[in-house]
């Protein structure tokens, strides 16, 4: 795979001085580490904090949550890899606003070990810090063993939710129990079509023919389900939002928000012609929905594919959905 | 003369054996990485070995304090879910020796410090021997540092079977399935390919044992 | 290539009907025509409203750019084809608001015949219709020609800049002669790492050697500059970015618009670190970035590639860029 | 009995056959218009014919009527820089044949007709002979027709000379460097290529000649 870049080694940070040099308004550097950065008016007194981060790759995840109404802050890893646990202390002392700091991330090993000891040292240090783990992929693991599936594009929900409930002042419980809720009622399953590669790898993750897809994929290019021939996108999308449905379940009378994301090489075209299909089944089964967002929202590099997520809403979670939120990647109300 | 402690003065040119020897190892890693995983260990060791190496002064206080600030800057450099076993282990294995006065480590000490660095690896990760993780090789490998040093063994003899057993380990968890890390999500797709993890604890040791041959 | 698509040919209605679906308070559909599509809220009677249109394959570009503060109505073509003269006639009607129509599109042949076309048919009807083209890409033709140049992802500040004045309730030729300003005032080249595959033909329109990219390459995949090998970054970004500033020329003291765009499967990552260097560029000759725009504004579906887009400002043009725009894929202000 | 005129009666079993030849022809079709375009020439062709063999109601006023309507069908599913110029020239050719009152058309009638076309197309996009576009195909094979009339050639034989005259004409662009549409942003590189749309007249024609030609 060709790519725009300079030293694969120097990937993630030139990318971070290009995001900083672009957005000068929305986002800073934190101090006292190269690999975080807050919102450029925080810290936000009394305000629970949040704090996100993982491996970088996947742009808008995460720093493209940072903003009035998302994330405070985000510790950046290297691609596909884990911020060091010195980057999240210092987000975490950077955005404190003496109500608490919530770790919102995707529940993946790496993130966390060292999110865990980040909060070890905080603790210590007098911070209040909670966690809340997005893993929405309903492919990783059995539904009876749904703690310990990974997150993918459904982590969106869960920033928009919890950063939602945060700006309204909440207490740190209170945005925990919100944010919990959001991961709970989120269900994602993604298909790929293409790999991506590492830049300080040099060559792709995985192999696909050039009639195959990978069925249930992450968004790191671990394998998922099944390969399969390639379908149709009426047939992909049907395949991924009845699985998706069934695995809450979603049900006739519900409210939902939808999700269609692309990986990174799919057009928004191909990202539409699936909306089409997903809202005609959400249609004939009376799922109603309240927003839908079309686009990339959680990307793998050059991975072609996509993936549709669905988050079941009440009416504080509505409200945490519709509510603004700005950053240089989402701007809404 | 038979080399029979690691000390302080090894630490630097140990760092730098091993930083070479996983640069070659490299695409192996990745590759294993790639099957089960993200693909990013062999760049998490590469990243890891080089701040390893880069670190700015010679640590004063002794091996285990060397070895503690080893980990730190492995896993600053090569944050991951290997990074923090790596850290995790290695501030285990400081704390053995700082609480036992270890200045020099013979081979006893070394199985000391292998064990309680396991240790602390399985109750931070909370896997078990058999979940096709790193712990499959680096449990049989203190087991035979412990034999070794138990039969009077030379260091490099004990280091050499460590080595040995985390390779054999390591190769015997190719028909498991993954039960822990991102490799458990692929369920019955792990079967076949033996752990990443475990795969590196072998190269590891067999680099340190070739460090002790080398220079005895 | 692979695609998520279904029908080669239904590519474009089942685009347009995911659309419709998915952002049903932002676009409606023209009454009498498959291929037209108008704000929600339009007609805006008093307002000059701004048709634009173009073939399909480049989302945004062109339906994503109609609302509030942008175009009131587009015209949607084939993959790579014009809209048709009927469709152009039924967004016309649709969008009138009694003080006149703008076309603003690119200066491609098939959508000047077929707009000129519909302007004669328009105006025979009594609207009066008047025309801008956008021509920004360098490379085209040497500046001496700078009327047969084409359009690429410039066309974005033409409809930001144009929208907000027609919004502020100008006269359609005061609408026209800001419109034609800003497409004087913007420059733009483009580099492609890969081609892209109209679905209704299924093989990519071009091929490149694996360690090849095209130097100013247009955004249907017509060949630019020159072939030359892949460069790093930097290189690429420092190539575009001086030939674009001499081009004007952009000078010290200048005040400007940054568009970095991507063409389709390039990361936001690698947008990112060419913006780093072209802001470099930009610093060193004195030239002030007023707002950074980076992402995908123009797209060819799955091509790999991006364009570095500026546009010179002055106190109108300044204002119209900062004044808000809301559409499903532009939200600001 | 040899076939000296083309009527209404004619104008769905031609437009069968064009569609039939185009798509038989739309991959050389396209990869022309990759090479000097965007490549959607091919595309562009299939949809329009479709959409004139799809017409729904015989057209009732004769040739001309139903030309029109065709070429207004063909732009309306083909909207393109080539398909507004077909229509174009359908306009041009339909209203020489009512401002002559003509009901069928004998060779004379098609070579005036195909005149009138040519005038509206180099109207409509202001190229020349030469500037490497369809009028390079279709003014040579206008002088065919004209020429085939003025000597009493039967209609059979004028559009073959037709035919001929504008693969010859299509040919003969390929030295050349395109200066309208698309192709001319491509300066020097279109230098080595024929003109797609040249080609696609010498295809219709030799479509129509064939026609002609298979129903003597
Ligand atoms: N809970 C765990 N306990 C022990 N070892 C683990 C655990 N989870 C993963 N591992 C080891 O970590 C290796 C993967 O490390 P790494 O590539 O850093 O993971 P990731 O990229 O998923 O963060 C695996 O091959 C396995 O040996
Ligand atoms: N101004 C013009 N006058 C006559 N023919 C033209 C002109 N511009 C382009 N053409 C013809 O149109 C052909 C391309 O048609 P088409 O593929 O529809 O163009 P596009 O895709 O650029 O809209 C060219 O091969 C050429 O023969
Ligand atoms: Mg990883
Ligand atoms: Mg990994
Ligand atoms: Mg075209
Ligand atoms: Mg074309």
């Amino acid at each position: 795979m060709k790519k725009l870049i300079n030293d694969p080694e120097a990937f993630v940070e030139e990318t971070l001085e290009g995001i900083l040099a672009a957005h000068p308004g929305h986002l800073k550097r934190v101090p006292g580490t190269p690999r975080g950065l807050m919102r450029a008016d925080g810290p936000v007194p009394g305000k629970v904090a949040i704090a996100t981060g993982g491996g970088s790759g996947h742009i808008p995840v995460f720093l493209g949550y940072v903003g009035p109404g998302l994330c405070d802050g985000v510790s950046i890893g290297n691609v596909f890899s884990s911020p060091s646990v010195e980057a999240m202390v210092e987000v975490t002392k950077a955005i404190h606003g003496g109500a608490g700091v919530l770790y919102l991330y995707g529940n993946y090993s790496g993130d966390i070990m060292n999110f865990d000891m980040a909060a070890e040292i905080c603790e210590m240090e007098g911070t209040r810090v909670a966690t809340v783990r997005a893993r929405d992929d309903v492919i990783s693991a059995p539904v009876a063993d749904k703690l310990r599936r990974r997150a993918v594009a459904g982590l969106f929900f869960a920033y928009k939710i919890a950063g939602a409930r945060a700006e309204e002042m909440a207490s740190l419980e209170e945005v925990v129990a919100t944010a919990e809720k959001a991961v709970e009622n989120t269900r994602s399953m993604g298909v790929a079509l293409s790999p991506c590669t590492i830049p300080a790898v040099g060559k792709p993750t995985f192999t696909l023919g050039e009639d195959e897809m990978e069925l249930g994929m992450g968004i790191h290019g671990e394998q998922g389900l099944e390969r399969s021939k390639l379908m149709t996108a009426d047939e992909v999308a049907t395949i991924m939002t009845e699985r998706v449905l069934a695995d809450l379940p979603f049900g006739s009378g519900d409210e939902v928000s939808v999700l269609i994301n692309g990986l990174g090489a799919t057009p928004p075209e191909e990202l539409y012609i699936l909306y089409r299909r997903v809202h005609q089944i959400l249609q004939e089964r009376n799922i109603a929905v309240v927003k839908a967002f079309v686009g990339e929202y959680a990307t793998s590099m050059e991975m072609a594919g996509a993936s549709v997520s669905l988050l079941k809403l009440d009416d504080e979670l509505k409200r945490c959905l519709l509510a603004p939120a700005r950053s240089p990647f989402l701007l809404q109300g | 003369m038979a080399k029979t402690e690691l000390t302080l003065a090894d630490f630097a040119p140990l760092a730098a054996k091993l930083l070479a020897d996983f640069q070659g190892a490299n695409d192996e890693i990745t590759a294993l990485d790639q099957a089960l995983g993200d693909g990013d260990l062999g760049v998490t060791c590469r990243l890891g070995l080089q701040a390893i190496v880069d670190l700015p002064d010679p640590p004063a206080e002794g091996l285990g304090d060397a070895l503690l600030k080893a980990g730190m800057a492995f896993n600053q450099a090569g944050a991951s879910t290997y990074g923090a076993l790596v850290a995790t282990g290695a501030m285990r294995a400081a704390k053995y020796a700082k609480d036992n006065g270890l200045v020099t480590w013979d081979l006893p000490a070394i199985a000391a410090a292998a064990e309680a660095a396991a240790e602390g690896i399985m109750q931070r990760g909370k896997a078990q021997p058999g979940d096709k993780t790193l712990l499959d090789a680096l449990l049989p490998a203190t087991e035979a540092l412990k034999s070794a040093a138990a039969q009077g063994q030379t260091l490099a003899e004990g280091l050499r079977a460590a080595a040995e057993a985390a390779a054999a380990g390591a190769a015997a968890t190719a028909p498991w399935q993954s039960k822990f890390g991102r490799a458990a999500w692929l369920q019955e797709r792990t079967i076949g390919t033996p752990d990443g993890g475990a795969t590196v604890v072998a190269i590891a040791l067999r680099s340190v044992a070739e460090y002790v041959e080398q220079n005895t």
